[in-house]
Parts: structure tokens; C-alpha cells; sequence
């Protein structure tokens, strides 16, 4: 039973806690692309974009779009100092080669083993995967952002998953609506948990076991809303 | 020598049906949408070029550029990482139908390829897609312990991409992240043709800042004030 | 951030014995003297580091620079497709003395697998080298009725690199034709260190002309007016 | 019996006629690089180099040369308007690529399959090969300048190659200094020869039969001497 869960910008600011002074992180389409907005202060990220650009920033003010300036989710961005451009196959160098620190993606089922769903459900329609299947490579750590279950309560960190895989045994790390999960040796060790939650609760909105290494932490995060 | 052609419609006159044709651009971003139009000019008027195999990382937006030759009916099949976007009808509608065929090709996976077939590499292995089922029926291979799947290049009839800067032996710069796939394709096709913003004369271009040298570019025609994809979707203008 | 190391003895200071060691240059364009100098001396100094694996397009040139390296006794082995060229005396006499080891490359066959290392592809296929004693040993594979020979990536500990301009984060851009393997082995490698003419403002370098971004750059130091390897050797230099 | 021959000069002269309007066009180290000083009035032809210029020319003058700005084989060379520099990988995409319209490289031996042998003659010694075993895979024409035969008469054009092979089956048109042959479904098949030498003469410094596809042209080339 979830009586209380982050809101996803609470899930991208804790997400942005991790990231180091000097890091290069991708952020996936959607809500990864929140986590920016939490960067800390004093610490310089510098965003990679699978279309070619390195050190970019926010928006641009309403009407002073460029089209021809976007990130990978073809919104409009801005340049940071010490930007650059290139092609597409070099930027996917620095995303398979191991140059970048940090990928955060989406999911839709995470499995123990650090399986990766996030790019089709398997139905009908207009498949299209973009460049997930890459970023789950390469980077250093990979971590999802996430709510800890389906619209109707399954469990979205599950033994195996069901929906077509993005990548195998690839995540490292999970930010989710109720905990921060760390994998290692194809297991889910839970790092923290919402102040309040048993584990025994948690463990019964997730598919999988929760294994335990010294006490969890309490998930503290900043009311956002 | 000089790679100059005076018109657009000269540019886009000798791709033939069934050519399978790179077009550069990410979304809108580098998308040659004056190239794309007049090869659509070209099939309204003559019924050529049709059943063509288009290259690009999307399948079109709105009314206009892919999405607008689709529309006509001018392609049979789309090699793409990302058909499924905003605005993207007239593809869904196509392929929901069975009208339209479909590649499906991870980002960077079509990013590499397409630079092979530039660079003489039949095939390469990288660890996207394995273990997925896009990597169905292809060779697999262990490298130190870890696993990769065995693609394949991605070589063109013709590729249309678009430039920022040319000059007549067809030496390219490109504008902020519209460079993308077009430096790539330029590669990887046997005939590039480039829309240029600004065709400049001969040593205008400082040899250290040339991204395309000439070596990949066949034809280049200047379109200056070229308008953007993106804005003209954005519009609601229909082509 | 900031990549900025003080001064080439700091930069140096951290490659071990044993380390795979890329060298930017082809012969002495683009070679990166003076971080090659300051290694030679804390081998001098403290003995290391030695048993050194290099790889560079040759194998030196007079007595300077990985010339020197190989007389001093830094080097175990070399990765390269031409050691056999004027003034290389330094390889030449360990080379046939048994004293020093030689893995032979093609030259584009050495390019791509260092890219390669860099790219995150383990294996591509080639037709350079297929059917001579270069390949011997290595797979081989037919694609639409060619045959092509499988190559691994070429990974390296260390790269220490040439450039132009630099700034904090490690973007770079090159001069001439020193450009050569600079870009790449500054992918390849786990650590790269740049000696840059100039150590400009962030911002001054304008994204576009961006040749090594700064993601694969780990260290940068400044060595205004260096010195050029080739130019050295013609004036008998002997460090 | 060889009573006349062309020298190397001669011989880049002719190879020179043979070169388009607007080739791309790579010369190997040595006697090849000879041929651009014999490009025809009128024609353009953009010179690539392995080490990541297209688009250069002659030597500068002495004391002028930036020793930043060689070719492959180390020598100082000037830029023509239009050139660019890449990074090796890039050139060598050029090279295997299908880009270039000719290479040109000197030969040890050259078999009627195509066969050449030009890096090694297996004796002791440092090996080094350079950017040749590339050159001979991409260019749409790969051709060879050489003498006829070694310096103790012995043939270069051979049934097969006993030297280590610089690559299989890739060379497309030999000039030699007595005739122009082209390699055509694994045999030589000749096009010119020195005239007032006969086929038979010619055949006897041959190392394999020459084919004849009806009657061969004189080979004439100015006195360059």
C-alpha cells in the first residue's frame, strides 16, 4: 500500500544529486530531461545530446527559438561556454566509447539483472527506439528514473522483464517514486526508502526481492510542488 | 572543376524510382526541405521518382519535407530509428495500413552504418541491440568477455543533405546541430548532392574548418534563405 | 571544471610502467614534443616509466622525441605502420639488436582500430591487408562477394596529443596537417593529455570549429611556442 | 632485349595523361608522386595525401616550408584553393571508401591477377608498410609505375607474386617503362608499347603471356631529359 510517493521532479532532483562536479551525462527524452533543472549549485554538468551537441543548456526565451539548436527531443535549447558541435556518428563515440559519465532513461520494467524496457510495450502501433538502445551502452553508470509502479499498481522493478528489452543487464542504478535501488550481481539492493515505508511494505510493490545491505537511508527530498 | 548545379530541379533530376536515398537532417534540425520539395515537384509532375528506400532518423513531420513525400506517395520504405514522434500522420497512417514498409534501426546503430559504407567497413560489431529484438536474426559475437551484435553498412543511391557553407569543389560547413546525419550521408552515397546556404568562392572556406571535404560531395546548388522544417510544421504550412 | 595542468612534469607524472601509450603525430607534424621530452625526463630522473608499449604511425626520427624515448630504453615495444624511414636509427638498431618488439599496421587499418577503441566497436572488417602475411592469423569473412579481414579495437592507457587551441574543458583544434592521429587518440585512450600553443577563454573557441571535444580530453597544458619535431631532427637535436 | 627504354620521368608523364578532369587523386611515396608534376594544362586534379590533406600542391620553396604541413611521405607541401584538412581516420574513409578515382603506387612485382607486391621482399631488416595495403582497396583504378624489369633484368610482371603481397587482385593498369597493360579477367592485356619493339621482344621480359585485343598503340612520350 503507497500512501505517499515523490512526484517525478522530486525523483529528477534526487537523481540530480548524484551527479558530480564535471560530469558528462546524457539525459533521456521526457522526464530525465527534468533532472537538469536540479543541477546543484557550484557543480558544472556538461549535457550530451545524441544529435551533436556537447555543453548545451536551458530553453531559449519563447520566440527566440532557433530549429536548427535542439537536443534529441527536438526542443529548442541555448549553448553553454565550451560548447560544441559534431556529427552523429561521432557523438555516438562518446555514447558507446565510455565517455560519458551518466545516462538517465525512462522505463517501463526494470528487471534485477539490470534489464532495460523502455521503448515498446509490444502492441500494435508505430514502433520507434531512437537512441535508448545506445545510451544503456557505454556510459559509465546508467540509471532509470521512475515511478516505482504501473498506473494500476504492478510493479515496474520486476524478476524478468515481460515488454521487449532496450538492453541487457545495463542499469546500474534506480531512482524511483519510493526508493533508490542500486543493482549489483543481478540482485536490487535497496540504498534508500521513503522515510515512513517498511520495507516489507516496499517489498510488496516490487517484483523482486529487496536485498538489504546495512540500514537504507531515509529518501529525503525538498517539497517541489 | 565545378560541382555547382544552377537549380534545384537540375539537382534532384537524375534520381531514379527505386533509388534508395539518404536525406539528412534530425527532425527539422539540417533538413534539405528545398531538395525534398523539388523532388516532389518532380514526381507531381512525371510520376518519377516513386517506390523509393528513404534514409533518415524520422519519418516526416506535419505536411511538409518526408512527411510530405510520403504523402504523395513517392516511398515504399522508411530505414529509421524514430518514425513515432509529434506530427508525424502521415507516416503512422501509412505504415498502420500496410502502405509503407519500415526498418527500424537504433540511433547510433544507424549513425555507425551509414558511416561504414563511407568508410569501406562492411560491417562492425557494437553492443546496441543485443539481446534485443532488433537484433533478431543477426551474428553475434563475445569480445573480451562481452557480447556484440554484427551490423551491417547502410550505402545510398543518392543522398540530399543540407550545408550552411559550399564552395564549387563541393567543401562543406553546416549550421549549429543541423550538421547531424548529413556529414555522414554525404559519405555514404554514391551520388551527395548539398543544398548550400551560401556557395562561396574557392579558398574562401579555411581549409582547418572544412567539415565535409569536396571528395564526398557531387552537386551542390545554393538555396540561399533556406527555410527551416521545423518552423514551417510549426506554421501548419502543407507542401 | 577545469582540465588545466600546471606545467608538463604534472602532466606526465602518472604513467605508469607498462602503460599502452598513444603518440599524436605522423612523423614529426603534429607530434607532441614536448610532453614526450618531459616524460624522458622522469625517466631519467626516477626510472620510470619504462616497458613502455607505444604506438604512433612510425617509430621515430634523429634523437628526439620518441626517438629519444627509444634510445633512453623507455620502450618495450612499438604499434606502428612505418618505423622504417630516415634518421630512424634509434628503432632500427634496438629492432634488429631483438631489443625491442614490433607489431606492424597498415596505416588506415591502424586509424580505424583506434577509432574504433574509441567509437566502443570491438571488431570491424576490413579489405586492407587481406591476403598477405598481415593477416595471418586474423578472421576473415566474404560480404557481397568480397573478402574482407576482422580487425580489433586499439586501446591505449595513456594518449599524449598535440593541439592548437585549448581551453579548460579540453576542446581543441589542430594545425595543418598536425591534425592527423591527435583526434583519435585522444578517444582511444582512458587518459588523454593535450599540450596546446594556445590555453584560451571558455567560449573563445567557436563550437563549430571544435575538431576534439572536450568530453575525450582529460588534461590540457599549455606549451606556448613549442618546438617542431622535424625541424628539430634536421638540426641535429639530440635530447 | 630491352634497347630503349622510358625513364621514371617519362613514365610519370604518361601515367599523368591517363588522369580526368577533376580526379581525386593519390600518388604513393617516391617515383609515383612524380606524376602531378606532369598534370595536363587545363586540368584539375585534387590531390588527397594519407596524413589528412586534400587538396595540395607543389613543394614551397626552400627555407619556406612549415614542417606542420608534409605529406605521407614527410615531404613540405603548399595548399591550392579549395583544400581541407581531417584526422587519418577521415582519410583513410576517403581511401577505402570508394572516394579516390585513382591511386598510383610503385611495384616489387605486379601478377597478371592483379597481384602486387610492393612493401617487403621478405629479406631481414625493419618492415614497413605505411599506408599502402589501404591504398590498394577503395580507389575505383589502382595503377602501378614501375620499370619492366629489376635491375638484373629479371621480370616484374609475373604469373605470381614470390614477394609478400600488398594486396589480392587489385591492380587495374600498369605503366611501365615499356608498356602500358591493363589487368583484365586475370591477364595482362596490352594497350601501348614502345614502338619499333616487338611483341615478341617485349614478351621475353614478361613474366607471364600478354594478351592482345587488337593492335597495341605506340606508347610515345616527350624526351623529358
Amino acid at each position: 500500500m503507497i500512501e505517499r510517493k515523490l512526484s517525478n521532479a522530486q525523483i529528477a532532483w534526487r537523481a540530480a544529486q548524484d551527479i558530480e562536479h564535471g560530469a558528462y551525462v546524457n539525459l533521456g527524452i521526457g522526464f530525465p530531461e527534468m533532472i537538469a533543472k536540479f543541477q546543484p549549485e557550484g557543480r558544472d554538468v556538461i549535457y550530451h545530446t545524441e544529435n551533436g551537441v556537447l555543453g548545451f543548456g536551458g530553453a531559449p526565451k519563447e520566440g527566440e527559438e532557433d530549429w536548427d539548436l535542439i537536443n534529441a527531443g527536438k526542443k529548442a535549447i541555448t549553448l553553454e561556454p565550451g560548447a560544441s558541435f559534431f556529427h552523429h556518428a561521432d557523438s555516438f563515440c562518446m555514447v558507446r566509447g565510455g565517455h560519458l559519465d551518466l545516462a538517465v532513461l525512462g522505463a517501463y520494467q526494470v528487471a534485477q539483472n539490470g534489464d532495460l524496457a523502455n521503448w515498446s510495450v509490444g502492441t500494435r502501433g508505430v514502433p520507434a527506439v531512437g537512441g535508448a538502445m545506445d545510451l544503456v551502452h557505454g556510459a559509465k553508470r546508467v540509471a532509470v528514473v521512475t515511478d516505482h509502479v504501473t498506473k494500476d499498481g504492478k510493479p515496474k522493478l520486476v524478476e524478468a522483464c515481460t515488454f521487449p528489452l532496450t538492453g541487457v543487464g545495463c542499469v546500474t542504478r534506480i531512482y524511483s517514486s519510493l526508493a533508490v535501488i542500486d543493482i549489483i550481481d543481478d540482485r536490487f539492493v535497496l540504498r534508500e526508502k521513503l522515510p515512513g515505508m517498511s520495507i516489507d511494505d516496499l517489498q510488496a510493490v516490487t517484483g523482486a526481492p529487496l536485498h538489504i545491505e546495512g540500514d537504507p537511508l531515509d529518501l529525503l527530498v525538498p517539497a517541489l510542488d | 572543376m565545378d560541382k555547382t548545379i544552377s537549380c534545384l530541379k537540375a539537382a534532384v533530376a537524375d534520381i531514379p524510382d527505386k533509388a534508395r536515398l539518404m536525406i539528412g537532417g534530425f527532425g527539422g534540425s539540417g533538413a534539405p526541405i528545398e531538395l525534398i520539395h523539388a523532388l516532389i515537384d518532380r514526381f507531381r509532375a512525371t510520376g518519377s521518382p516513386k517506390d523509393l528506400t528513404v534514409i533518415n532518423n524520422n519519418a516526416g513531420n506535419g505536411s511538409v519535407g518526408i512527411a510530405a513525400m510520403i504523402k504523395a506517395g513517392m516511398v515504399r520504405k522508411m530505414i529509421c530509428s524514430f518514425p513515432r514522434s509529434s506530427n508525424a500522420e502521415a507516416f503512422n497512417e501509412k505504415y498502420l495500413a500496410g502502405e509503407i514498409e519500415l526498418e527500424l534501426v537504433p540511433q547510433g546503430t544507424l549513425a555507425e552504418r551509414i558511416r561504414a559504407a563511407g568508410a569501406g567497413i562492411p560491417a562492425f560489431y557494437t553492443p546496441t541491440s543485443f539481446g534485443t529484438e532488433l537484433a533478431d536474426g543477426k551474428p553475434t559475437e563475445e569480445f573480451d568477455g562481452k557480447l556484440y551484435v554484427r551490423e551491417r553498412w547502410l550505402r545510398a543511391d543518392y543522398a540530399i543533405i543540407k550545408a550552411q557553407l559550399g564552395d564549387a569543389l563541393g567543401n562543406l560547413t553546416y549550421r549549429l546541430a543541423g550538421r547531424n546525419f548529413n556529414p555522414l550521408m554525404a559519405m555514404a552515397a554514391n551520388r551527395s548532392i548539398a543544398q548550400v546556404s551560401n556557395l562561396v568562392d574557392l579558398g574562401s572556406i579555411d581549409p582547418e574548418v572544412v567539415v565535409t571535404p569536396g571528395i564526398f560531395v557531387d552537386g551542390i546548388v545554393e538555396v540561399p534563405h533556406p527555410r527551416q522544417e521545423e518552423a514551417l510544421v510549426r506554421a501548419g504550412v502543407v507542401y
